[in-house]
């Protein structure tokens, strides 16, 4: 592809985000600004995804034409943008996914993710820490068919189907990751139940503290441990006074500052990065580990 | 008298000063659409206690005169004077705070509201608590409907009545409005002599109140009766005006329709009575819940070239007949021949494909298609025969339309103009001629001449006769008494949803029908 | 027409056992689904459960009855689940006294009281309902279109406000109008109650409310009676707002939380209710008293079905076929009773 | 009435400059968007993005083509967005030749060709019009509430068939369809083109096409005229449905993947967009030219606003903003010209 522009070039890059109606991505974006304006002379231009391809598409599109340096996206679905980001790179802009990769495109720069089956493992993982003994469990899961939903939820259940007889999922309703509904949800759920469980494990904070909310409602904190998943300010809060057990960080902060910085050096330097593929650890945050947490210092105020 | 002449040219620009009784006065009042001039400085005074009458052929400018009445439109020049003080109307609820109601031509009611919610909207009755007073509302209800003879319930709902019921409590609604003038557009086109009467009577006791009346209509011998004094308007232009007393019925037809009209003629050529085209035995249709009366038992046939009347008052259940024979609404029992055929319409397709036609008697709600132009609304029930694959030729549509546009002196801008542009009388010719492109061998006509005027009355009533004598079968449904006496070749009276007799057309006179119409149920 | 809709058509006693039918068709609908529910799930008919449907149902049947009046004159809005999410985030600013490091909003030193985040949620939902009503009345846009309109862009108000995320964490006295509890009841219920039983009084006994139904039986013969059209239709979209301001703040007080994507399609589930409740979508017919029996059977089924534990998948499809269900069964009582 | 719309006004002479005005109001608006934008992005009249725009527009405007029909009549299709992921899943399952673990589909030995698929999706699309048609038709329930219905039980059906996941990986000859080109023309542009054509000459010069706009003008009396109103109701969703399986296949070649939650929110877009060329909810008037112009409009919305790096918060409200502005220029200009 081209030649680099030099060292102290101008640059335009453009963020498609998967939305930006997620605190998780508008962390990340902020961030990756941030990292943006430390670099210097790197102008970030925004696009919301709205969680859908075609509309990714289209704005990957006018993106070449509008002639842009580089493109940091957040696939929505990693077959249906492989052809629109290849012809990015065939345009000659090259392509840093973020999030997660896109299928069959190997000329894609790199690739920094955080892989949610991954970060949902490490969720049933807490989970099988504080239980050793087993537990029964309701799984909140997110917007039916959304790609993050399915993800996390295969994550959850290849760690703890591995023992079957000890976790016992009793209830696996979705809640559309929203609050309102991880409230209203968890609250028939627990009324249809003759027993209360043991764990509520959701796909993320907001379906979580709902569900903490609810639990919270029947006078039964303490006795139900929830387990949320983005580490979110709210959820680092409700991790440090217990409501909730734990909550998985993806680190989308750094993400950003990685995926920024390799797309720039490389539209500046033509430098490649070692590895293509990027892997953030996800890391499950309890009452111990509250300091690694990347979010930790929005929570005092 | 102040008949102006016939030669419209030199008529009403003389501003003519009203008397300083009249309570409210047009000078020179304009109004045109689209660059097309419909009212040319028509002057015009009104007095308490007195009933003038506004004449004039379908699309002589009477309803777009009411229009600028009653705050709808507003003029495009000259002046309305109230109590001598010149006003601007700002809409319909000005006029009617400044004690202008109207009956319009068009009117609409509340569907979904009771009778007495539709009299009252806009002004329920409050009781103490300055809560909707139901009951009074019921009583006030019950009263005005009593007065002006119609049995209709307050709480029934609106959508369940016919076009004339409809239209008695669109009356009631001005009745109960305490207004200083009442404007009437063509209130009694759908009426039967008894409500017709019981009309007349309501609008003597107003005047005597000194309520005043402006009263169109299409029925002279009503104007004749009932008025006080009279303005003739021929294109928007005012040609006569004075004392009703003054004028015989030829002078009024002569100055509307600018020439002599051929003297219609009422003599029946009796029916070369072809072979039955329909018979209906003991039919009935499906009841409902909320009747007050359905078709029951009623059995008749009608024979190619042969016109035959249905007389009833309203809610008698013609329309009824007409819509169950035609398919639009399900037969509850009996049956129906055509031409000797067992026939069961499943909707009005069927009907159609029979050779059945029916001009519905609710032009708005019935037939026209508001958003389509004249010529669509012509060609909707498929009188122009399609191309291949159903592909429309406009060119025939147009030829089509064309004879029946000349045949009944259609007024209009042209073909691909919208309907709605249309006088309330040459919309209801463009339904005419619709149903009459489809030629169909049983015409059923219910109120065909609705608000259409004496002249195109005549040629419509020539038009019927024709198809008769072309071995057509007619069944007529009017509620225009002489309509019925002059067209028909047998005459069948109905009440209550039964067949209450059965008279020669050659015999029979408004009298007889009356009695027969009013007869109750047992001595059918 | 249904549960006591019109009054005068109240007072006529139904004829037959058919009639009967008909008019509490919805009714007779909910309670067929809870009978349903509770011979399969014996825990469904527990106090417990339904306190908590009623919960549940309550700021979504405060809207539910704002939007009665606007389909009740041919109108629509759906904008209301984003104008819940603004107003709720409005609320939240207030209380929070501002957002920090771009607005300051500070009474006398601390936050605001919640009466007056709760009165900046309804005006805000109020003036939003006026701008869209003055579209709807004055310019004769169609609803839908000012409705799209007002959802895409409350949303984007919405997103600007919180810049994508939550505004959490108010104090007790918030708190307690959507967690709250008198006795045994929910505090967000009598609510509900309450605003059902003036909207009711109001839509049934007053020359306004009879207005509403004139307006959406026929608008062109409203205007020759001389109604105030444009200010009646106007008001309606206002009342609505009204009760979307009132039910976002409810929802940030039940949530402790509030955020842009908060109400998320509420408007298709709200417009479902009413129109269950036998409000029809050609104006000028429907009762208060339907919305709520239909606000209560979209509770019930959301629920029902999780109680059962039916899976997500088949929980679409079934909420899809019962709401057709409902409306249906309604319908084709009503026809066969002619 | 816009457009060359229904016969009658576009035969009529422009008396004026506002009739002529009036008549092409939404071409109008669409002329002085893209001059705006092309003032302040000149890569905007680029030729590659002009044809991207095309591209972009074209599968969700075959589907306005058809929502054009189902509004001339005063219906409604909310359900579309949800008909294209499922037809998109049923395009899949069958090229895929079933799927694994729970259904075999071979066409000797291999999977099935692209017509297969695109047929299966078609057909499937056409059904689910033709049933919610009988609901609207036969039945009487408000389209409104029989498409809401459809798009929650689709959106069910469309999660069980693909399990929650995507299906992807199509061959060449499949992918062809959504990605392909004939000279420098996309494919679907092509497939739009001939949509538009046909859908065009159907509705304003056949009687179907006739009866389609008297029945929306006058239910009742398009019925006393003989037309068949029921059969024809239940065509238009039965078109819409087509379009929309249409579409699904188009969408799935396209992306190289179907999924469940594809089309989200479509049916909205899609409204707009008839809406904004000039066909009116209320039925009877409109014209498919009108729905070009409108999905035009709001292609060009996307792309321009993205070309002007809007932030996306504030290009909600825009959008809103615009589709709200456009509606209200046609109309105000119309009332104006009376
Ligand atoms: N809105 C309109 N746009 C254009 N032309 C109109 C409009 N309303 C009325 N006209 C025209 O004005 C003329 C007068 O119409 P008007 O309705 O006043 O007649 P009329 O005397 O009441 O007739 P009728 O006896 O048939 O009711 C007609 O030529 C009609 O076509
Ligand atoms: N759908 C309906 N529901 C209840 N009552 C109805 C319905 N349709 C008609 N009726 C009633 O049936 C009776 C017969 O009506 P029909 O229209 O046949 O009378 P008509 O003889 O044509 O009189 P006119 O048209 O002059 O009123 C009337 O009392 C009418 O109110
Ligand atoms: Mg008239
Ligand atoms: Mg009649």
């Amino acid at each position: 592809s081209a030649e680099p522009k030099g060292k102290d070039a101008e640059v335009t890059i453009l963020v498609s985000s998967l939305t930006y109606s997620f605190p998780h991505f508008v962390f990340l974006q902020e961030q990756l600004e941030d990292e943006a304006a430390k670099i210097g002379k790197v102008k970030v231009l925004r696009a919301d995804g709205q969680l859908s391809a075609p509309k990714q598409i289209a704005d990957i599109e006018a993106a070449i034409v509008q002639g842009v340096d580089g493109i940091i996206i957040a696939p929505a679905d990693a077959d249906a943008l492989a052809p629109a980001v290849k012809a990015a790179i065939d345009a000659g802009v090259p392509v840093v996914t973020i999030d997660r990769p896109v299928n069959g495109v190997p000329e894609v720069l790199a690739n920094v993710a955080a892989d949610n089956v991954k970060g949902a493992e490490r969720q049933g993982e807490a989970i099988a820490a504080q239980f050793p003994k087993g537990a029964t469990i309701i799984n909140l899961q997110g917007i039916p068919g959304d790609k993050t939903a399915n993800d996390r939820n295969q994550g959850v259940h290849t760690t703890l189907d591995k023992q079957p007889d000890l976790y016992k999922f009793v209830s696996e309703q979705t809640a559309r990751f929203s609050r309102d509904q991880g409230l209203a949800v968890t609250e028939n759920i627990l009324t249809g139940l003759a027993e209360v469980p043991q764990v509520i494990v959701a796909a993320n904070d907001d379906m979580a503290l709902g569900a903490a909310q609810a639990v919270e409602a029947r006078k039964l904190n303490g006795k139900v441990a929830i387990y949320g998943y983005d580490g979110s300010t709210d959820a680092l809060k409700a991790v440090s006074d217990g409501s909730l057990a734990a909550t998985v960080d993806q680190f989308p902060g750094k993400q950003g500052r990685v995926a920024v910085k390799t797309l720039v050096d490389f539209i500046r330097e033509g430098v490649k990065p070692a590895n293509a593929n990027i892997l953030v650890e996800p890391v499950a945050i309890t009452k111990a580990n509250l300091a690694d947490a990347e979010r930790i210092g929005t929570i005092t105020q | 008298m102040t008949a102006i002449g016939s030669d419209a040219g030199t008529t009403a620009s003389g501003g003519v000063t009203p008397p300083e009784t009249s309570f409210l006065s047009l000078e020179n009042l304009s109004k045109s659409f689209f660059g097309v001039t419909v009212l040319d400085r028509v002057s015009l005074a009104l007095h308490p206690g007195k009933v003038h009458a506004l004449l004039g052929e379908n699309g002589a400018g009477k309803s777009t005169l009411i229009n600028l009445l009653s705050g709808i439109h507003k003029p495009d020049g000259g002046a309305l004077r109230l109590d001598g003080e010149t006003v601007e109307l700002t809409g319909p609820h000005d006029a009617q705070k400044r004690g202008i109601s109207t009956i319009h031509q068009e009117f609409s009611l509340f569907p979904d509201l009771t009778v007495a919610e539709a009299i009252f909207a806009g002004r329920l009755p409050l009781n103490r608590f300055g809560l909707v007073h139901w009951r009074r509302m019921a009583q006030q209800t019950a009263e005005v409907m009593r007065q002006l003879g119609a049995e209709i319930a307050p709480w029934r709902r609106v959508a369940d009545l016919s076009i004339a019921e409809q239209q008695l409590v669109e009356i009631g609604r001005a009745l109960t409005l305490k207004s200083r003038l009442i404007i009437m557009d063509e209130p009694t086109a759908s009426l039967t002599p008894r409500e017709v009467d019981r009309l007349k009577a309501v609008v003597r006791a107003l005047t005597a109140e000194g309520v005043s009346i402006l009263f169109v209509s299409h029925r002279l011998e009503e104007v004749k009766e009932l008025a006080d004094s009279f303005t003739v308007l021929r294109d928007g232009v005012v040609v006569a005006r004075g004392d009703i007393a003054d004028a015989t019925i030829d002078d009024l037809v002569r100055w509307m329709v600018g020439r002599e009209l051929l003297e219609e003629d009422c003599s029946h050529a009796p029916s070369k009575s072809g072979a039955i085209v329909l018979e209906v035995e003991a039919l009935k249709s499906r009841p409902h819940s909320a009747r007050s009366a359905s078709v029951e038992g009623v059995s008749f046939t009608v024979r190619a070239g042969e016109i035959v009347g249905l007389a009833g008052l309203v809610g008698a259940g013609r329309t009824e007949i007409a819509r169950l024979i035609f398919g639009a609404d399900p037969i509850g029992g009996g049956a129906i021949r055509l031409n000797g055929q067992a026939f069961r319409p499943k909707g009005p397709g069927d009907a159609i494909a029979a050779g059945v036609a029916l001009v519905p008697e609710d032009r708005k709600q019935q037939s026209l298609f508001p958003t389509l132009a004249i010529s669509e609304n012509f060609a909707a029930a498929g009188g122009v025969p399609t191309g291949p694959f159903g592909i429309l030729r406009r060119k025939a549509e147009k030829g089509a339309f064309q004879h029946f546009r000349d045949r009944l002196k259609l007024r209009s801008a042209g073909a691909n103009a919208p309907i709605a542009t249309l006088s309330g009388g040459n919309q209801q010719k463009v339904v005419l001629a619709r149903w009459l492109e489809l030629k169909p061998r049983l015409l059923i006509v219910d109120e065909p001449t609705r608000g259409v005027d004496i002249g195109a009355k005549a040629d419509l009533h020539r038009l019927l006769r024709e198809l008769a004598a072309d071995g057509v079968a007619i069944l007529l449904i009017s509620s225009d008494l002489p309509e019925v006496l002059a067209l028909s070749h047998r005459i069948l009276t109905l009440r209550a949803g039964r067949l209450t007799g059965e008279l020669a057309g050659s015999d029979a006179d408004e009298e007889s029908l009356m009695r027969l119409m009013t007869l109750p149920k047992a001595a059918a | 027409m249904s549960l006591a809709s019109s009054p005068p058509l109240a007072r006529q006693r139904p004829a037959n056992l058919i009639a009967l039918l008909a008019r509490f068709a919805p009714l007779i609908f909910l309670l067929l689904l809870m009978a349903l529910f509770t011979f399969l799930a014996p825990r469904f008919l527990s106090s417990l459960n339904l306190f908590n449907i009623l919960r549940q149902v309550s700021i979504f049947g405060i809207v539910a009855v704002g939007m009665t009046f606007v389909i009740l004159t041919r109108g629509i809005d759906l904008s209301i689940g984003a104008l819940i999410a603004l107003t709720g985030l409005v609320a939240a600013v207030v209380a929070k006294g501002g957002i920090p490091g771009r607005l300051e909003l500070t009474a006398g030193g601390g936050p605001f009281a919640w009466y007056w985040a709760a009165l900046a949620a309804i005006v805000v939902g109020g003036v939003a309902g006026v701008l869209q009503g003055v579209f709807v009345a004055r310019l004769s846009v169609p609803a839908f279109v000012v409705t799209l309109g007002g959802m895409t862009i409350f949303r984007g108000l919405a997103l600007i406000i919180g810049n994508g995320g939550p505004i959490s964490g108010f104090d007790e006295s918030f708190g307690w109008w959507g967690r709250g509890m008198v006795g045994a009841v929910p505090v967000p219920v009598i609510v509900f109650l309450v605003v059902v039983v003036i909207a009711g009084f109001v839509l049934h006994s007053t020359r306004y409310g009879r207005s509403v139904y004139a307006i959406g039986s026929n608008p062109e013969a409203a205007r020759l009676c001389g109604l105030n059209v444009n200010r009646t239709l106007i008001s309606v979209y206002a009342l609505t707002g009204l009760c979307a301001g009132l039910g976002g703040f409810l929802l940030a007080s039940r949530l402790n939380s509030a955020e842009a994507v908060a109400g998320n399609q509420y408007e298709l589930n709200v417009i479902a209710a009413v129109v269950i409740g036998g409000t029809s979508l050609y104006g000028g017919t429907g009762s208060i008293a339907g919305t709520v029996i239909g606000t209560l059977l979209i509770g019930v089924l959301l629920n029902g079905l999780v109680i059962l534990n039916v899976s997500p998948y088949v929980q679409q499809l079934l909420i899809g076929a019962i709401i057709v269900g409902a409306v249906t069964f309604d319908i084709f009582i009503k026809k066969y009773k002619r």
